[in-house]
């Protein structure tokens, strides 16, 4: 009996996290089982390459090739963290994964330790997931308790521990080396690349970092082997992808699909979303987290997968796929982003610490009508200035995310500060006060 | 104008007039016919005879006897000082009636004269860490040339118009906060519109 | 380690490996801007002002953080890397409340600086600054978070070098502050040197706090006085006072740090008290005198015990506060006298401190070791003071002149010394106390910051002293008062160590048969 | 009685040429500010008319100063050496015709009635080069020095023809006494022109004119004390009381200068029809005279005041060119021609 190749299997919810026994009785563990059983953890990092898997937290990096990174000769500790702080605005997958099928993200955060030869496996959980963490917690409990997790696993010489972290809930634990950091303790500021986690991570050790969608993919691909996977979708996206749906759609909601499914189908797809809210047109949607950069309604017609999209002039990231409609004032979805980065900027790098809050401050101006012509510019010059100048890639999600937002709406912006208000009924006629 | 031949010579008034700049007031030629004069390097026998010259000198000095008297006789006299005169210093007070004054130290960086003197403190109010516990001006020392108010990024130190500065002993002069803050109310409705 | 070989801005650069593309640009002289990076501190490249460019990397790299490597060329100063100084400083002074007017850094200030290079006249910002408080974070420390622009360098201080960690950054994003705890300020003896590494006004010394504007004051290089560490430090003074001391980078003696002792060391000797008249003390107890009599007084009494009890009966003390000159000068004038014993009076012994970059020495006073040594070479011997009260008591020793000049509170342990039993003591010394001494004369000598002269500290390290200003009211230089005694004794001295003393740097001056640098 | 007479009289005489020194000085401060467009002294009395008291008393309050090095004897010696000989010239000049007082006395409005007058007054005049050069030499100051040698060196130059434009007088007037000389101006030549030698002898007025300025160092002939150049000259290093002699000397020796200018030139105090030949021993006659007099000596004053502040002052090498190239000639020109007008005038009756 094998596990089936969905990360939404049947029979699984929310609401009761899959027991081990459950997870066992559709397969779960015969992975960690054949891996060890064949002894070599590179043929694990090969079945991976053969499935063509790609990250799924949002850059899409292949994810055999992050762990062929991992020292081969390490004689200190390693690890492999498991990135379960979802903060990105309209994502919701790794929470449904990690209260459902708790069972299925640790089994392949144990192949994941074991391709790299880590000694031990970190869960970041933010914090905001209490029932995610009280899952995955009874999880390892669990699976230490039959021996599949400790040392001498399974009598194959492989020591190996999982540990639960939760963060203090911030949107920067979330990048790599945020995450490597809080985990450590310490205040959650992403560290300079060079060095990269793989040789530098973790406590100073080596350290692979995976999203739990990427890691819950793992277990299936070395139980069914990398070319099942690798059957679905197209070449380069391959494997079955989650898509959180949400915005003004009539079905929001979690949903798998193959990488082929575009982002029109997704919304007006009975199997997906099923039409835009009150049957509205779509004005624009987000195909991945407010980070990634927003298409208009007319170029939706694009395969919701890694490379597409990027073509497309946006990307897919987290898979949170917002939909907005006609009705929304794209001027207060700029200035809620905006003010959601702000909120979350971790305040170490110049440019992201003073330009988001500047920035912030020019979109809530232009919202509640006290804008003046030049600031939309100005907004994008200082959008692009904090983009490239960080450490860590959230200079780029704002400028990129808000940026977009400003640029392909430029004449809702201009409308706002001819009107000195928000022409936008659903918000109010918004004027100066005067 | 009539221009002068020779190189020596320079009708008053031309450089500024070639410039295309207005020409001063006191170097309007005077009306009435304009003679060309002419001078030879060889001095004619009547100028060779220097009694006359000699005569036409004198006259020309005893001539302003009698004529109008550029002194103004004060104080009976008060002379009417245009409105970016540079006078006495005052230290100006903001609209709750406190020294201006944040103790930057500019003024008396800037000072050419070396006349002022700053103590700094903290400041008893809020919303200014630092503020003058001393201001000194010597105004003997001072020469008036208005850097300190240039260089102010507080609008607090000004120069006023009064001139009549007048004092007994040295120590009179020097004037202190207080005096400089007095120095403001006597002064407050005073415009400076040529300076800022 | 091999050299690595690159090009920055078109110049051929070798550096050790593993040295940042910053310091290799530094070593020969192209100055990239930045405010986070500290050479005493780690990196962690957050300021974002020395970005350079790299040859086949499309982002800008910082410079503090990226290790050189072969072939890697740099530049510095392209269309690029001059766009994004421009922008990173309007992003600093966005929200900095630019008020360098009542700012104690206005002058000195990195951010002040980078301004004229690459900062506007005019702001595109308007909109509503963030405003935070003026904390205090300790006894001598107080922090505009203001101005902070957030470089860390204190909180990354507090962790590295003194280990205490007293300061953290709070909340997020454009509200981030640096924090102290309530129950836990900043108080370990390194703290002052937050203030020194704060590239803005945010940190501020209490003490120093608008006493002065920093362009009016002059700077003296010297060595602390406080401890035989002898750590180099600049020495700001103003109108012949005092303001403030900061270290000098000397990576043999001292790093980039002082300890808050001797960077206030400065008032033990500083105010009222000081002696500055020349005390004689007879029938009436001490009274005022001028020099002329004092020296002949000094003079009279010390060839009258040498006439009397032969030149051997006359001693010496050296001081550890004195510089080597005037310890040389003190054991060659006495030994041409006839004198053969002579002594040192101890610097105060406390236990040291170590932190984890940063040791404070326990010997409180700055040339024990210059002393000692200088004495020995001179005398031949070195008599503790116990062996010299021995033979104070045993009537062979009948006169001692001394050199004090311990700070306030540390004054020269001469209770157990037997003075009484002696026919003459003098003292140059800065302070008497009513419990004071039992001298026949004291004369008012110089404190550390007043002197010229060569100091060697614990680790052998000579040093150049300089004067900050002259000593108050009548007191003089105590190389002034020896050399006017050996005048009035008649006695020639050294031309050699004279020229030495004159010809500065006396750090060059290879001034005993044994001396050789570093021990 | 006599001895008493003429005691009261040099009093009157010397205190009177001091007043005057006083008050040429204030018109001098006054004139020389309204030449310049300005007020000049008008605060203290009428017209500022005090201003020369308060000046006094100002500079006799102030330190007097002696520097180092000075030669004393002769640094004391100098202002009254040269405030001596100023008033002493005033002696012979007579301000009126002899008067009888008390009906016996036969008093000469004059201190001293010397036969000789014309060359006392050149004697003593000469006289006043002393102080300077004294004061010059003591201070021990090179200004002053070279202010002293300037100053004997025009003196040398200009006393020559200042005596020598007087010969035409002497010749005319057939005696060196001033009141011959005064008596000699009081007819009326052509029945029109009085007889001033200002009429009769022009050239030698012009020329004693240019030597009364030098003699008086005056502008435009005082090189001794060239500011621009010297400081003070030969009183640079005098302050406080030594100073005020100077002062007076020099304003006195102004209205002296002044007072024989108008002796000599203009007729003294004579006008035409106002002598006591032809209106009697009446007793509103010497003062009449005095007045006059003072007229005259006034209009004299005034010149040397306007010229100064109206002309610039000679270079030394211009100054003894004027003396030896153009004064002396005209000097000696104007006896050669006197005399041989004279002699045509005898011969042709």
């Amino acid at each position: 009996m094998t596990v089936e190749l969905t990360l939404l299997p049947a029979g699984t919810s929310a609401d009761h996290p899959e027991t081990l026994d459950a997870y066992q009785a559709r397969g779960g563990y015969a992975a960690w089982r054949i891996a060890l059983g064949r002894g070599d953890p590179q043929r694990v990092i090969d079945e991976v390459q053969r499935s063509g898997l790609r990250g799924r937290g949002g850059a899409g990096f292949p994810t055999a090739r992050k762990w062929s990174f991992m020292p081969k000769d390490g004689h200190g500790p390693a690890f492999v963290c498991c990135n379960a702080d979802e903060s990105e605005p309209g994502t919701f997958k790794d929470r449904r994964l990690l209260e459902a099928t708790p069972h299925q993200v640790l089994e392949g955060l144990l192949l994941a330790c074991y391709a790299v030869r880590a000694t031990c496996g970190y869960v970041f959980l933010r914090w905001e997931y209490p029932r995610a963490a009280r899952a995955m917690q009874a999880a390892i409990d669990e699976a230490t308790q039959i021996g599949l997790i400790g040392s001498d696993v399974l009598g194959t010489g492989y020591s190996v521990e999982v540990r639960l972290r939760k963060g203090a809930g911030t949107y920067i634990s979330g990048e790599e080396t945020g995450l490597l950091e809080t985990t450590e303790g310490k205040r959650g500021w992403p560290r300079q690349k060079p060095p990269f986690p793989a040789a530098r991570g973790l406590f100073g050790m080596p350290t692979t970092v995976n999203n739990v969608e990427t890691l819950a993919c793992v277990p299936v691909i070395v139980s069914e082997g990398g070319e099942a996977f690798a059957a679905i979708g197209l070449p380069g996206n391959t494997g079955p992808k989650l898509y959180c749906l949400s915005g003004c759609v009539r079905r929001p909601g979690l949903y798998e699909a193959p990488m082929t499914v575009t982002l029109r189908e997704l919304i007006l797809d009975d199997r997906f979303g099923g039409g835009v809210a009150d049957g509205r047109p779509p004005k624009a949607v987000i195909p991945g987290g407010s980070s990634a950069p927003v298409l208009r309604a007319e170029e939706i017609d694009v395969p919701a997968d890694f490379d597409h999209l990027q073509a497309a002039g946006s990307m897919l990231g987290s898979a949170g796929v917002m939909v907005l409609d006609d009705r929304t004032c794209m001027v207060r979805v700029a200035a809620n982003a905006c003010g959601f980065f702000d909120h979350e900027s971790c305040g170490q790098c110049t440019p992201c610490r003073e330009g988001v809050h500047w920035v912030r401050q020019i979109l809530d101006r232009i919202e509640s009508g006290r804008g003046r012509p030049g600031d939309a510019d100005v907004a994008i010059d200082r959008l692009d200035a904090i983009a490239g100048q960080t450490i860590c890639p959230f200079g780029e999600a704002v400028a990129w995310g808000v940026g977009s937002i400003i640029r392909k709406f430029r004449e809702e912006f201009d409308e706002h500060i001819r009107l000195r208000g928000c022409p936008f009924p659903a918000w109010g006629f918004r004027s100066n006060g005067s | 104008m009539t221009h002068l031949p020779g190189p020596i010579f320079n009708a008053p008034g031309r450089a500024t007039a070639d410039r295309g700049l207005p020409t001063p007031a006191y170097d309007t030629p005077r009306p009435g016919p304009q003679k060309e004069k002419r001078l030879s390097a060889r001095p004619t026998f009547f100028q060779r005879l220097i009694v006359p010259g000699l005569l036409r000198t004198w006259w020309s000095g005893v001539r302003h006897i009698w004529q109008k008297k550029l002194t103004v006789q004060w104080p009976e006299q008060v002379r009417e000082v245009s409105d970016n005169y540079r006078g006495v210093h005052r230290l100006n007070k903001d609209d709750r009636g406190r020294m201006k004054c944040v103790a930057c130290f500019l003024c008396q960086t800037a000072c050419p004269a070396n006349c002022i003197r700053i103590e700094a403190g903290p400041s008893p109010w809020p919303d200014r860490p630092k503020y003058a516990v001393r201001f000194t001006i010597d105004e003997l020392r001072c020469v008036f040339c208005g850097m300190c108010e240039e260089a102010c990024p507080e609008d607090a130190i000004e120069l006023t118009r009064i001139y009549s500065l007048v004092g007994t002993r040295r120590d009179e002069m020097l004037f202190d906060k207080e005096q400089l803050l007095t120095m403001y109310d006597l002064t407050r409705d005073e415009k400076h519109p040529l300076r800022w | 380690m091999s050299d690595v070989r690159l090009t920055i801005d078109d110049r051929e650069v070798v550096v050790p490996e593993g040295t940042t593309i910053l310091e290799a640009a530094r070593s020969v002289g192209i100055e990239i801007p930045h405010f986070c990076y500290h050479p005493g501190l780690s990196a962690p490249s957050n300021c974002r002002m020395c970005l350079v460019e790299v040859q086949g990397q499309d982002k800008l790299v910082p410079s503090c953080a990226t290790a050189v490597a072969d072939g890697m060329v740099v530049r510095t100063g392209t269309p690029r890397v001059h766009e994004s100084h421009r922008s990173v400083m309007e992003f600093y002074l966005s929200n900095h409340p630019l008020d360098c007017p009542v700012c104690d850094q206005a002058g000195e200030c990195v951010l002040q600086d980078y301004s004229y290079g690459w900062g506007s006249a005019t702001s595109r910002f308007e909109e509503t600054k963030v405003t935070q408080p003026v904390k205090d974070v300790g006894p001598d420390i107080v922090l505009y978070a203001d101005r902070c622009i957030m470089c860390t360098r204190c909180v990354r201080f507090l962790r590295e070098v003194s280990g205490t960690g007293e300061l953290s950054v709070i909340h997020r994003g454009v509200r981030s502050e640096i924090h102290v705890a309530g129950d836990r300020p900043v108080t370990n003896p390194l703290a002052g040197n937050i203030v020194d590494i704060c590239p803005v006004g945010a940190l501020c010394s209490k003490d120093f706090l608008f006493k002065c504007r920093v362009w009016w004051l002059t700077s003296t290089a010297s060595a602390c006085p406080r401890c035989a560490r002898a750590c180099s430090i600049r020495v700001d003074s103003s109108e012949g006072r005092i303001l403030r001391i900061k270290p000098r980078e000397n990576a043999a003696v001292n790093g980039m740090w002082i300890c808050d002792e001797g960077r206030f060391a400065f008032r033990q000797w500083h105010g009222a008290g000081r002696l500055d008249v020349p005390l004689v003390n007879g029938d009436r107890g001490f009274t005022h005198c001028d020099w002329d009599e004092a020296i002949a007084l000094a003079a009279r009494s010390l060839r009258q015990v040498a006439m009397r009890y032969g030149g051997e009966s006359v001693a010496f003390i050296g001081s550890p506060w004195a510089t080597i000159e005037e310890n040389m000068l003190l054991a060659r004038l006495f030994v041409s006298l006839g004198a053969t014993m002579g002594s040192l009076w101890p610097a105060p012994a406390e236990s040291p401190q170590r932190f984890p970059g940063f040791e404070i020495s326990g010997e409180k006073a700055w040339n024990v070791a210059g002393a000692r040594r200088t004495l020995m070479d001179v005398a031949g011997q070195l008599l503790t003071l116990d062996r010299l009260a021995d033979e104070i008591e045993r009537g062979r020793v009948r006169a001692v002149y001394a050199l004090g000049g311990a700070y306030r509170g540390a004054l020269v342990p001469c209770d157990d010394l037997g003075l009484e039993l002696l026919e003459f003591f003098a003292i140059q010394t800065c302070f008497v106390t009513d419990k004071g001494l039992k001298a026949n004369l004291i004369l008012p000598g110089a404190s550390p910051y007043e002197k010229v002269g060569t100091v060697r500290n614990e680790r052998g390290v000579l040093q150049e002293v300089n004067a900050v200003m002259s000593p108050p009211g009548q007191a003089r230089r105590d190389w002034d008062i020896l050399m006017a005694l050996a005048k009035a004794l008649a006695a020639t001295v050294d031309d050699d160590l004279t020229r030495a003393v004159l010809d500065r740097p006396a750090a060059q001056w290879n001034y005993t048969r044994s001396a050789s640098g570093n021990e | 009685m006599m001895i008493a007479i003429n005691l009261v009289k040099v009093l009157i005489v010397f205190a009177f040429v001091q007043a005057m020194a006083g008050l040429t000085l204030w018109a001098e401060r006054r004139l020389s500010a309204l030449m310049q467009d300005r007020w000049g002294p008008n605060r203290l009395g009428p017209f500022g008319l005090l201003q020369p008291l308060a000046d006094s008393v100002k500079l006799l309050l102030k330190e007097d100063i002696t520097p180092q090095g000075v030669d004393r004897l002769l640094y004391y010696l100098a202002p009254a050496m040269s405030l001596a000989p100023a008033l002493m010239t005033v002696a012979v000049v007579p301000f009126g015709e002899p008067v009888t007082l008390f009906g016996q006395y036969v008093v000469p409005l004059q201190v001293a009635d010397i036969h000789l007058g014309i060359l006392f007054i050149l004697a003593v005049g000469s006289l006043e080069i002393y102080g300077i050069v004294f004061g010059a030499w003591a201070s021990n100051n090179k200004y002053s020095l070279l202010g002293g040698v300037r100053s004997v060196a025009q003196m040398l130059s200009y006393e020559l023809f200042m005596g020598g434009s007087l010969v035409g007088v002497v010749m005319l007037t057939g005696s060196l006494r001033l009141n011959d000389i005064v008596a000699s101006q009081q007819h009326l030549l052509w029945g029109w022109l009085p007889a001033w030698n200002l009429f009769r002898q022009p050239l030698g007025f012009v020329v004693f004119l240019v030597a009364a300025f030098a003699e008086t160092n005056r502008l435009p002939f005082d090189l001794p004390e060239s500011e621009q150049e010297l400081v003070g000259g030969y009183h640079t290093e005098y302050s406080s009381m030594k100073f005020v002699m100077f002062f007076i000397a020099e304003y006195a020796a102004v209205f002296t200068m002044s007072a024989l200018l108008a002796t000599v030139f203009l007729g003294g105090y004579g006008l035409p029809g106002l002598s006591v030949a032809e209106c009697g021993p009446v007793w509103w006659l010497p003062v009449a005279q005095a007045a006059v007099f003072l007229t005259k000596t006034l209009l004299f004053v005034l010149l040397f005041i306007t010229v100064r502040w109206s002309l610039s002052r000679l270079r030394y090498d211009q100054l003894m060119r004027l003396g030896w190239k153009v004064m002396l000639p005209l000097a000696l020109l104007n006896i050669v021609v006197t005399g041989t007008l004279m002699f045509l005038w005898r011969t042709t009756g």
